[in-house]
């Protein structure tokens, strides 16, 4: 007996004001969601309505305005520890996204690492978790390492822990890689590093919109998100971390908020997470944040999951019925961001071609270029899936690429 | 009726198959020029860092004219095509009667009616269609703005 | 002949829906707009319009929900170029607010100092232009020096003066004191860093919501300010640096977006402003952005600055008829931010009495603690005024200070 | 009817009132213990990151017995006042007396009707209003704070 509640994308989408758009004339396909999703107008309205009732800076007032936003901002906190299974509120530092959560470990905990150090990350990464690192290098000589793919288009664990050794500092890998659909063992790879004394980092950017996440089982030391992936806001996202860790890194950035005294002379920090958080915090951003995962927690990720896992094999069912479509990544046991090459148009092309259609998906290499030079690829086309796809829209993506194909006179 | 045609009508979408004329795939898929050339007196590389396309352009430049021109690279088909057909139209060229062409095939892709009815253009003006689509306008100027690289008034 | 066409407070007003709002039973009184403004229908409309309609991810795509969100993100930093005389829009980066920018400079641009360097400050600068700083000095060993005040309570310029020498290479000041309400003359600081080679960098938080700025005229080389001050939203600001400084400079954070190419053993940058936007920018929050700029740009600064210029008067005259005020800083020729103490009242002892009378005013060291020591104060209430304050307000301030001093049975 | 009372009509506001009682602004402007002792055997300075209060908290403890306590520091009326209290209810005390008063006195400020009657705390029952105005709270406990990281569980 299946007792999963089914997903009502229908009310789901109705949710979605986007979603009524037209594009050329035509409904709007959105399959780009990997690399942003939309916005429900739950989370729309929520920071509208802190904006039109509560505003006023957090933190350091006594009016009653300022105690609202800030219970509204340290609420929205609170919510996304429990959302990924934080112990703590405090071990939850509001970031920009993804992207600077990774800069700060690598700036403020980076700092005690030195030449001789090493860095394990994979070639699968998004440039948010290679350059970071490779700034870090050339600040202090640390070495990076990558591990590779198996044949079959995984990661291989085997040629990571031939990599570990008692030199390396770090693991850095992505939950869920933005090209390939694949999750990594994360739980596996936090051992081995543990094993050697190293700490694990997760890029979470495109597991938490999918997955429930669990940061106490996965075993990780940082994991990083961000809200625009998650039906969430721009301009926010977080970075958690182990409070002991926390507690130990030196501040990345300097200003107010993220102090206890400052003297000419020096000054001393606040506790965490406001070490990390100096400036006027993204307040509004951080509060539609939450309400985006109080909406995915309403969902409930057994129906998400569900209705996404469907989507995808009935997707790659159709897709892999047309002549010249080339997925990459496996076809077995992925999410549904599917990378493909479709016969010899190349990826901007058919990204064009498709968009007159209604159909949006991304062409380029996805912020993945080593991963691409190492598929040997210059760019690939890729449709991403979300809770609010339909199989509808799977058909006339199907359509669309055939469009394209007579439009190119077939394939030679 | 072959299949672009109906594609065509079922889309109903004239500019798309505007843009996707069948010299413009030719080139694509049968590029001109995109070898090695000899006595190579200019050379670069360029890319669009947002999408990825790569264009070396190379040039063989004798006594102001283009003695030789080829290219290499990979990308989508508006900027092999724009490659592929410039190499063509410029060998032979001097370098400011090059200029100029860059000039006008540059104010075609920007819109201007009377720079796409410049026949010293050639077969370049298949890619008029290009102004309709301003993200793609990178892509056809990609192999000439390396050309404005090697010989333009700021190289 | 006066041709300043007069602010219209009651329509300006209409536009703002929070200022509506009661507090503790009472119409709000919102007298801390220094800390953050509040936002008008606008800027909250275009950021929900932005989702609802538009929203994709910027710069990597080739469908038309990303052109659009692409095209309306390098508009606002357009007219935001433009509201502040920038050459070029390229001047300008998008980044988290004033801290993050001056954040940003210490850790680019800092990268290439070194002992025996030195940075002028001032005493007056609020933590965010000084902690930085701190951070820079603990990882570089440069020697940051702070120049005092006059006995009027304005910037000691010759005090300044005496600081800069061969070894300076950076001078950063505040233009406007978020504390004091004083304009620091900019253009002339900026001419004698330059006299011995040091750039200048200008935090710009409290000059650009209430002044023309003209990044050209000032003659500094960083201008940092923050949306939030400025009727936008939180969650962004900017940074703008004349174009051959941004070029000269190593990026800040690693990511997508800031990158031209990426391969394991190295990457190249993007070209500027992108090499400083490293990820997801906060897209929707810059078109709010900008939409506050052509807010403020449609009220027009004449207007402004004489509305805030006739608020201030009125308020110091009225407030100097109290007994036991005191004002920090200058009564004349100063901005409409009025840092007090009110007999032996502790400010946050004022902040919560007139908290229970709708009156918002901020109490503490407002970011500026070296500034507090320097004048001898542990904390000081803070009224700061902005476009939408009225001398009703004014009045409703002086009565609720009245009954604070009357709960505290009058001062010995 | 002095100032206090027609501020109170004026404002109609029972909480307020309560709040800035006059013992609590008496030990405001006359703060008991505040001063040096004599073979102080504990002290700390806390502070309150975001608004600036700070006291510093002395203890002079012999057999298990607060001898004597004194108290330094700036701020608002109500964290002078609190820990002006504090210092007179503490003096005498076990240091386990202190603690479980410390333990009542932080009940009565999380708004524990009970605490609130609580006659062992004394006059600092007279700050059981704070509990009313959150943010204020940890003003009040301030220097209880201090108590117990000198001589709590954790010390
Ligand atoms: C003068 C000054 N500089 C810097 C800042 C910091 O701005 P933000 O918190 O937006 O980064 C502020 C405001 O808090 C300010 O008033
Ligand atoms: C796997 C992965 N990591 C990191 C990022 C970067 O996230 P952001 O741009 O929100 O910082 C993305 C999305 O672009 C991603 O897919």
């Amino acid at each position: 007996m299946n007792t999963t509640p089914a997903l009502d994308v229908d009310r789901v989408r109705a949710d979605f004001p986007i979603l009524n758009r037209e594009v050329h004339g035509r409904p709007l396909v959105y399959l780009d969601s990997a690399a942003s999703s939309q916005k429900p107008t739950q989370v729309i309205r929520a920071m509208s309505e802190y904006f039109e009732q509560h505003h006023s800076n957090v933190h350091r007032g006594a009016h009653e305005l300022s105690v609202e936003a800030t219970d509204a901002y340290e609420h929205a906190r609170a919510t996304l520890a429990g959302f990924i299974g934080a112990r703590e509120p405090a071990e939850l530092v509001f970031t920009r996204g993804t992207t600077e959560s990774i800069n700060l470990v690598a700036y403020a905990w980076g700092s005690g690492l030195e030449r001789g150090d090493e860095i394990v990350l994979t070639v699968m990464e998004h440039h948010s978790n290679i350059v970071p690192w490779q700034l870090l290098a050339e600040r202090s000589g640390v070495r990076l390492r990558f591990a590779g793919l198996t044949a079959a288009g995984r990661l291989d664990v085997d040629h990571l822990a031939s990599l570990i050794g008692p030199s390396t500092r770090l693991v850095g890998l992505t939950h869920v890689s933005n090209s390939l659909g694949i999750t990594n063992p994360v739980a596996e790879i936090a051992g081995l590093a543990h094993d050697v004394g190293a700490l694990c980092l997760v890029d979470g950017a495109q597991a938490v919109p999918h997955m429930p996440v669990d940061v106490g089982a996965l075993g990780c030391d940082f994991y990083a998100f961000s809200a625009h992936k998650m039906c969430g806001p721009t301009g926010v996202g977080a970075l958690w971390a182990r409070q002991a860790i926390l507690e130990a890194m030196p501040p990345f950035q300097g200003g107010g908020e993220m102090i206890s005294e400052v003297k000419l002379e020096g000054s001393v920090w606040a506790p965490v997470p406001h070490k990390f958080e100096a400036g006027t915090p993204p307040i509004a951003e951080a509060v539609g944040f939450g309400v985006a995962a109080d909406y995915i927690t309403a969902l409930g990720f057994e129906a998400i999951s569900a209705h996404e896992a469907d989507l995808t094999s009935y997707a790659l069912n159709r897709l892999a019925g047309l002549d010249g479509f080339e997925l990459f990544g496996p076809s077995e046991d992925r999410l549904g961001v599917l990378s493909f090459r479709y016969g010899d148009i190349h990826p901007h092309d058919l990204a064009t071609i498709l968009d007159r259609q209604g159909v949006a998906i991304r062409a380029g290499h996805h912020c993945n270029q080593p991963l691409m030079d190492y598929l040997g690829v210059d760019a690939t086309a890729r449709a991403s899936l979300y809770l609010y796809t339909t199989r509808g829209e799977i058909d006339v993506l199907v359509d669309a690429l055939l469009v394209a194909r007579d439009l190119f006179g077939g394939f030679e | 009726m072959n299949n672009r045609q109906a594609a065509h009508d079922g889309l109903n979408d004239a500019e798309l198959s505007q843009l996707y004329q069948e010299v413009i795939l030719d080139h694509y898929r049968r590029p001109r020029n995109k070898r090695d050339i000899e006595d190579t007196t200019h050379t670069v590389t360029m890319n669009n860092p947002l999408c990825g396309d790569v264009i070396d352009l190379l040039l063989s430049v004798k006594g102001g004219r283009i003695a030789d021109i080829s290219f290499k690279g990979k990308g989508c088909s508006i900027s092999l095509a724009s490659a592929s057909m410039m190499t063509e139209r410029l060998k032979g060229k001097s370098v400011d009667e090059a200029l100029a062409l860059s000039g006008t095939f540059t104010e075609m892709l920007h819109g201007d009616p009377a720079a796409a009815e410049a026949t010293e253009l050639g077969d370049l003006r298949a890619l008029a269609g290009v102004s309709k689509f301003p993200v793609r306008v990178k892509c056809a100027l990609l192999a000439w703005n390396c050309l404005q690289e090697l010989v333009g008034p700021d190289a």
